[in-house]
């Protein structure tokens, strides 16, 4: 066992001594330094900085370096090659994620179970202890992979532009709002209530065509002269018409809202806009 | 892609990008020096499009800035749609405003306040007349001389009706429930039937009542105005 | 002008003024109802269009939100001198991230952590809702209840897709079978289990020690990541 393994596992709470750690086993020989024909190129260092999306990249690189499919992983070869760059890692100091060293440990982990003789158990279960591993590492490079080619979809301002041409004679309307008749008598229904209209019985019993004439015929009149009475009636409309149309001038007679004049007896009736008495 | 032979597109697309006229130096600064077109070129490739453009939707013109692609007015009108504003809603005061006008008229602004109990905006009155919903049909004779509104023919088409009677009367919008029923079905003659039947004995007895005395008005009424007929 | 000769004048100006792609009831909104051209027709104009496009500068897509004309990429080394500023580049973080919620949606922050090995920042979360890229379509009925995360129209508008059918093809998943094969033999690669093969009883135990050792570090090792991971 090695010293700086039995220092960690010595410890009653074990502080990650890491710098003393053997960054890698090789064939049972742990390693303390770093080997001086690694397999960094020399830009590694940058890459390290910025290229890698966590441990299960790093392993791809690692990996597809190599020209290796996922489902042969090297499994020692590989875990050795990913501690030295953790080790690496953590000597030029740099922020060190939690994940590469839980991949550390899961690495360590597989390693150590495909070293030992399968129970007989196991066989029948014949579950690879990588098998968990490779799982991730390939749905990872799926997504790794989609990423790319989402990024090689053209995109709006990097690879085609919007365009936007002036419409000098620009002649915007603004529509009025839509109503629904409904809308109309839930207000009237509402405003009703609160007024307490419905109490009162002649208002509920009114025809509104009435009110609907009252408003025509005091249209048809005017306050600075006289309206034959007879032209305010349209004989087309026949005798209800004439009946509604008669009715509407006996309310507004009686509201004083027109005035009604004959000059002699039988003579012809006219009829005015009740006459302006202006108080200012 | 070279420059050189592509030179309309690239103008052309630099024109429709941009939002802006773009000055023959702004042109010219697409271009890599080794590759930048002379300014009579790109006045040619301009001219160029300009004449492609005949008989199109847009249109190249030079204005102080530069140059520009824009719609050309005869389009204006339909792609001016773009911009037209939804709709939005009228507020409650306005309803109940041209409800009353549609139930009370001819009707003061001042009667229609007193009913709701609080004042109404000029603004509502405003919008209603230029909507031609409603409109001033004459001055009650009292100071101030206030105008009566009542309302439009454009009011009765807008809501798809006949005349003011195809409204439900007072007495229906009272009920919620036969409100409610006829508005779901079109014919009003038949809800106001129906209304009537649904609403009980009392309510059927007092608007038979009701039926019996407007008939002696109109009896009344009647014949004076078959006299008026008669006269015509 | 009439609108039915004109119909490609139209809907071309149109969508050049429109600054945004158009559907097709939006540019039969640009008609009166008298003269609304049909869908078809409509479309008819449009692939009219995209073809008389072609070798222009620009061209006519159709992406999730409608019809849109654009620069082409061929013109966009061109016009992109426009703009001083470069659009800027996104991250491998967020792409992944991206890729992850186009493809896995609906998926919550944890789940994209789970694939991708690392934790996703909040930021990058956070420039993703801000473009209006993803949104929150659900939460996860489980302790804590994440956010679901999918993509929106402005996601597939921006990368000029019309659904997310388009999207390309996800690698598929190679087939474990070949590893249970694989199972029967001995790792090649692996120095430890040829030694084990051809040596005795003491290989076997410093093998096994070797084991436990390896055994240990993995143990050490997770429980400092878990510290460190909860220091964070």
């Amino acid at each position: 066992m090695s010293e700086a393994a039995e220092k960690i596992t010595g410890e009653q709470e074990p502080v990650p001594q890491q710098q003393e750690m053997p960054f890698a086993v090789v064939e049972g020989e742990p390693q303390y330094t770093l080997p001086k024909d690694l397999y960094i190129p020399p830009d590694a260092l940058e890459v390290f900085l910025d290229a890698f999306e966590g441990p299960l990249d790093l392993l791809l690189y690692l990996i597809r370096r190599q020209n290796l499919d996922i489902l042969d992983i090297p499994l020692a070869q590989i875990t050795a090659q990913y501690m030295e760059y953790i080790e690496m890692m953590r000597e030029l100091r740099l922020e060190l994620a939690a994940e590469y060293l839980v991949m550390a440990a899961m690495l360590a982990e597989i390693k150590s179970r495909m070293l030992l003789p399968r129970p007989q158990e196991e066989e029948e279960e014949g579950e690879d202890p990588r098998a968990e591993l490779i799982r991730r590492l390939q749905e990872y490079e799926r997504f790794k992979q989609a990423a790319e080619d989402l990024h090689g979809l053209p995109q709006v301002g990097r690879d085609v532009f919007p365009v936007q041409v002036e419409v000098p004679h620009r002649q915007v309307e603004r529509k009025p709002p839509d109503v629904d008749l409904k809308e109309l008598l839930l207000a009237l229904r509402d405003v009703l209530k609160r007024a307490d209209m419905f109490s009162r019985h002649h208002v509920t019993r009114e025809p509104l065509s009435l009110r609907e004439r009252m408003s025509r015929v005091l249209e048809a009149v005017r306050p600075d002269r006289f309206t034959d009475f007879h032209e305010l009636f349209d004989i087309t409309e026949g005798r209800d018409g004439v009946v509604v149309t008669f009715m509407a001038i006996l309310e507004l007679l009686k509201q004083t809202l027109i005035e009604m004049v004959q000059a002699e007896n039988f003579g012809p009736i006219h009829v005015k806009a009740a006459t302006c008495h202006e108080s200012q | 892609m070279n420059p050189s032979d592509n030179l309309k597109q690239i103008v052309e697309a630099a024109l429709l990008a941009a939002g802006r006229a773009l000055n023959l130096d702004a042109l010219q600064a697409l271009f890599d020096e080794m590759e930048r077109p002379e300014k009579k070129v790109l006045r040619q490739v301009l001219n160029e499009l300009a004449e492609e453009y005949r008989g199109r939707g847009i249109e190249v013109v030079e204005v102080a800035s530069g140059w520009r692609i824009q719609v050309r007015k005869e389009c204006s009108p339909w792609v001016s749609r773009l911009w037209e504003e939804k709709p939005g809603r009228y507020s409650r005061a306005l309803m109940e405003t041209l409800a009353l006008i549609a139930y009370r008229q001819p009707i003061t602004r001042g009667e229609i306040e007193e009913i709701r109990g609080v004042s109404v905006s000029s603004n509502i009155i405003r919008t209603l007349l230029e909507r031609e919903w409603v409109r001033v049909v004459g001055h009650r004779d009292v100071p101030g001389r206030p105008a009566l509104y009542g309302t439009t023919r454009e009011f009765l088409d807008y809501f798809g009706l006949k005349s003011l009677d195809d409204l439900p009367t007072l007495a229906e919008l009272k009920d919620l429930d036969s409100l409610d029923r006829e508005l779901e079905l079109p014919d009003p003659d038949d809800e106001a039937v129906k209304a009537l039947d649904g609403s009980g004995e009392a309510l059927a007895a007092a608007a038979q009542e009701e039926a019996d005395n407007q008939a002696e008005v109109a009896a009344s009424l009647g014949q004076a105005a078959q006299e008026i007929h008669e006269e015509a």
